[in-house]
């Protein structure tokens, strides 16, 4: 959390183009304090309480970005994005599009996701596949401090829409040091966690540690990649993994169906056809809401689940 | 009457202070319904102020506080009729109560318990909505089709100052005057939307305003006066069953607790107005009111006092010897099985 | 002056009926400047009346009439200053003519053509919106960032009746009083909604009443007079330019065409009124207006009507022999290259 | 067309509790004629013109359907359910699920779908998988009239809201004797369209036909499958056909990144691996926005680009 609220500062320092703009990021700072400072710092101009609309605050920021600036816009919690896909799916991701790439439209859209945190409903969803599938649109998931903070940077400097989705258990992660100053991680470059030779662990977000965990537990060698740029997404890594150990298990928080794992299945199938030595496994949310918290255990995908379909491909 | 837009500036008040404003009174009102409302602010502030408890307790999650807009609810339910359906916020999660809901069900939801689910058939309260505004069309809906039934129910819809900003709100209310759908629109002005001021939500002068544009009337209460709310909204129900559609009510209240137990207002809120508020808040209105009309006395006070915490006891009890939920259920109920 | 809401019940109007109502006249405005809002008028109902033909011999694909909405047009454009914006709906599709946006450019959008789009900051007329009340909030964006700049720029977003019903108009339009944007909301009230007339989209006595729900002026004129509209176009752009925010203009126009080309009125529409309106459709109630001003004669509307029947015969001549879009032009510009 | 229509009136006359909502629906009979006649038939409580508001729509089916009515909402296009997608994730998919299954929300929402009419941008687009991926919703996709209504009266006597697209090119179709009178086919079931040996080709809406065509012009044999319903998903055909040819073609005219052809080409690399002889590959729009149509065939799968895929499949 301090590695995002340190990229706003740094890049809204580096661009006075840069404004923040959503739901109590001003005064309050945000309810996960990510912007907290900002309005102190570059004044209300340019960190700015809107009102409580998201689809006007992504419309607007349209309007914004025809102006010369690059909105960064928050979105309280990811299931409160949604009102705002009609401006993303007409809109953002058209515009550019539409003028046969004349102007950009540098707009971020920054959100938590995940569950884990034991909120109410509709605090704890996993909506990436909504995004990744929108045409023009980008999507970086971090999973770690430095990850939340480069690809930020990023999706800033980046001339198109980028939606940087912030996993709610990463916010909770203990301070880990963060690059000082300008950081930036490139969008389209995932990242080999740990190397392994065995069974490539691939997943993204608050799942990555899930699939850490899961390959402490291995006895065989995992290799775990974390693709934290979805769209573009960084085919080469993914394939090189797989070459190397034959065997593929995507961890995903999101309902299975149509789910963003699918697009990785599909890419495997497509592409390492002739390399995979068993079935690609997918360990999913289920089809269903995410339940209340009590349950949200037996909802997210566990490191048993993780090891368990990585021993069935192990002795398939 | 409710006036046909623009709207009364100046909000309608039926409780007096006690010394240069008198008290006014509600036709209808007897001794028994008086001491209803009172139960009903009694219990709702009871629940409140144990949750905030139990939150430290550990006992159930992040809590959305009401205290102070008990008046509000309580004068807004009782101006209904059984049939009525009620659409709740997330800010108004203890409404069931008064329509014989058990405790430990409002507990279970913030213990992020299935248990804490309903049939909303069951008590005409539909499940608490958590996305700001997307309820209000669900009334207006559930209000229209009971209209075209035949059936002389309406619908009410409690939401917030910041809703008004959503466009399901919008959507929801230009459907309803279209389909003179026989709806409430009971909106809590509490002058906050989490750290947002009115003052930053709307250009209007009231909210109120906001019935004209949408060719309905609205009413300006004071919310912290459970009278005027009653009134106000028994008035918008008659209106709503003559087949005359929906009003707008503007309920004027002030969010004097954080907007939930995660929330620390220090960094935006003027501490010297919560206070005052804090002074003037509704169920001590409406009970020196009570004691001025002769209707309420200490015993009857710790007697009231005393069922709701019982109330409160047994809640907190039952909902936490709850069985853990069946794992199974997490795959169930998203389709018909 | 423009009037704090409630807004007036009757419409504004400067042109006479030429018998029991005088002419008026617009301050400001000599016979260089009635001249222009004349040909821009004359270049739209040109270009629309050539359109349908041209969509009959297939020529173009389906098209939007705007056939009777051109006073609305022309003289909300002419109230602009260069740098101002205009956010069009397909409705005002040709907007960008009156900008020097050559005809083929137009064309080729209703063509199919990739050449139909455009930079919006050659024009400063953004594209085309399709889906209805959703380019709302880029005006209000766009006019609110220009503020920020201390730019002394506005923005004008056309939308019809029907589009007041969207979300996306409420919130764009409460951003806009909140920000303070100088923003001019033109609603071309042309009563109908393809085959849903405004009656049935709204309660409200006239949509200029939505204005006082945010807080904001709003002023009713009659659509088909070009210079009531002029008028309260520029009174709301002077406002917005002074930092007083945004104006709600409703022009009251009447949709004597279909819908589109593809569509079938006779099914919903009353003939009658259509014959009506047509008889006293804009272009000529201005051009007997200026005759009786004695500023136009004959000759000039000949030579007017010439120029733009020529402009129109380039115009599809330039369209149709533009080269087939290259295929590879399929998979680009959706991301920076 | 007169396929859906027909539905509708047989379906309204069954049932009294069905209600038709939308724009344009009741005077004007639909944009296409789909609700032509219903508005003289059952009259203006049971076919309802409503404001300009998709949201508004569908979030006031959600009540009616509270009160009793079994809702049936039109899109006008596909590309004007975007508004909506906010209720229908965060309550239409939602709300059995908050009653522990207690109550039921048989809501219907019929699109047009897909391309190929040579129309203004926003009338073209085949969003499928932002519907398959929400939870609680059922979605089905017609290729032919007699399915058009077969499907359209599963999904109004469903108990489970479901969205049903309607390719706009099904609507140009020929007339084709369609079963009179009452007439279901069943949510969850695929059809063969025609048997082969050699290769699958799975498709669904649309682009069944450009499959069919793709068949013709293939000298070995191709079956066709059509899936016919996105959710339920027939896993058990796709599978069995997979398992004779072991070569998979999809065609899907959405975008690719995790379009709806990523989920069926993951259920194969998870439960067809060892049938497979070569890569599954997919036939799909790009991921760009639809064009302008005199581009319209370059981003529409052709029967000419499946027949490559699959030749390169019989050849691997
Ligand atoms: C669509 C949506 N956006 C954002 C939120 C996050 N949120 C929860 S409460 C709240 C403020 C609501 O203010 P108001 O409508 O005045 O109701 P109050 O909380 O004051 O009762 C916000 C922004 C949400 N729940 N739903
Ligand atoms: C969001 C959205 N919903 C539906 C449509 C289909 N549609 C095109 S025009 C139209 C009617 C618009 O009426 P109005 O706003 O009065 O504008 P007018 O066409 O009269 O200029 C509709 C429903 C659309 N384009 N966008
Ligand atoms: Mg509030
Ligand atoms: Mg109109």
């Amino acid at each position: 959390m301090e590695a995002v609220n340190d990229a706003l500062h740094v890049e809204m320092e580096r661009d006075e183009n840069v404004l923040v703009m959503g739901e109590d990021v001003a005064r309050a700072g945000g309810v996960f304090r990510a912007t907290a400072g900002l309005l102190d710092r570059f004044g209300p101009d340019r960190c700015v309480d809107t009102p409580l609309a998201e689809a006007g605050i992504l419309g607007t920021a349209v309007g914004l970005a025809m102006a010369g600036w690059r909105p960064v816009c928050e979105m309280q919690y990811e299931s409160f994005s949604y009102p705002c896909l009609d401006q993303l799916i007409c809109h953002v991701g058209r515009y550019r599009w539409r003028t046969n790439g004349a102007m950009e439209f540098p707009i971020t859209v920054r959100m938590p996701t995940g569950g884990g945190v034991r909120a109410p409903e509709l605090h704890e969803d996993s909506p990436e596949t909504y995004y990744v599938h929108t045409p023009g649109i980008k999507v970086a998931i971090p999973s770690t401090p430095a990850d939340a903070k480069g690809l930020l940077a990023a999706a800033i400097r980046s001339p198109d829409p980028v939606v940087l989705m912030e996993p709610k258990v990463l916010y909770r992660s203990p301070r880990e040091d963060v690059p000082e100053g300008e950081y930036v991680v490139p969008l389209g470059k995932a990242r080999v966690v740990r190397e392994g030779d065995d069974v490539t662990l691939i997943a993204y977000g608050g799942m990555v540690a899930v699939a850490e965990a899961a390959a402490d537990e291995l006895e065989a060698g995992a290799e775990v990649i974390d693709i934290r740029s979805l769209k573009p997404l960084d085919e080469e890594t993914i394939l090189a993994s797989v070459g190397k150990t034959g065997r593929a298990v995507i961890v995903q928080e999101a309902p299975r169906v149509a789910g963003f794992g699918a697009e990785i299945a599909a890419l495997l199938a497509e592409k390492a056809i002739l390399d995979l030595r068993g079935p690609v496994l997918r360990v999913t949310g289920h089809d269903v809401p995410f339940p209340f918290w009590s349950l949200e255990e037996e909802h997210i995908p566990s490191p048993a689940r993780v090891v368990e379909a990585a021993q069935q491909l192990l002795a398939y | 009457m409710a006036q046909v837009v623009p709207a009364e500036g100046d909000m309608r008040r039926v409780i007096g202070d006690g010394e240069a404003r008198p008290d006014g009174e509600v036709e209808g009102l007897g001794e028994h319904e008086l001491l209803e409302l009172y139960r009903s602010m009694v219990l709702l502030r009871t629940y409140d102020e144990r949750s905030v408890v139990y939150h430290r307790q550990g006992r159930i999650g992040t809590y959305a506080i009401f205290w102070g807009h008990e008046a509000m609810q309580a004068g807004a339910f009782h101006a209904l009729e059984r049939e009525d359906w009620i659409f709740p916020s997330y800010r108004e999660s203890a409404i069931g109560l008064l329509r014989g809901m058990p405790v430990e069900t409002v507990l279970a939801w913030w213990r992020g318990h299935p248990a804490g689910w309903w049939d909303p058939r069951a008590f005409g309260v539909a499940s608490i909505a958590v996305p700001i505004a997307t309820h209000v069309p669900h009334a207006v809906g559930f209000a229209w089709g009971k209209k075209l039934r035949g059936e002389p129910v309406c619908a009410l819809a409690f939401f917030g100052d910041g809703a008004t900003s959503e466009g399901a709100f919008h959507e929801g209310a230009n459907f309803a005057a279209v389909m003179r759908a026989p709806v409430i629109f009971l909106c809590n002005n509490n002058g906050w939307a989490i750290s947002t001021p009115v003052s930053a939500q709307t250009r209007a002068r009231n909210l109120v305003d906001k019935a004209f544009g949408y060719g309905m009337p609205g009413i300006r209460v004071d919310g912290g006066d459970v009278l005027a709310v009653y009134e106000a909204a028994r008035e918008a129900a008659a209106r709503a069953r003559a087949g005359e559609g929906p009003t707008f009510v503007e309920a004027v209240t002030y969010r004097c607790a954080p907007h939930a137990t995660a929330d620390d207002p220090s960094a935006y809120i003027d501490e010297e107005r919560v206070a005052a508020e804090r002074q003037n808040e509704c169920v001590g209105r409406y009970e020196r009111y009570l004691r001025r009309l002769g209707v309420l006395g200490d015993d009857l006070v710790a007697t009231i006092a005393a069922e709701a915490q019982d109330a409160m006891r047994a809640g907190i009890a039952a909902a936490e010897s709850l069985p853990e939920p069946d794992p199974e259920l997490v795959t169930r109920h998203a389709y018909a099985e």
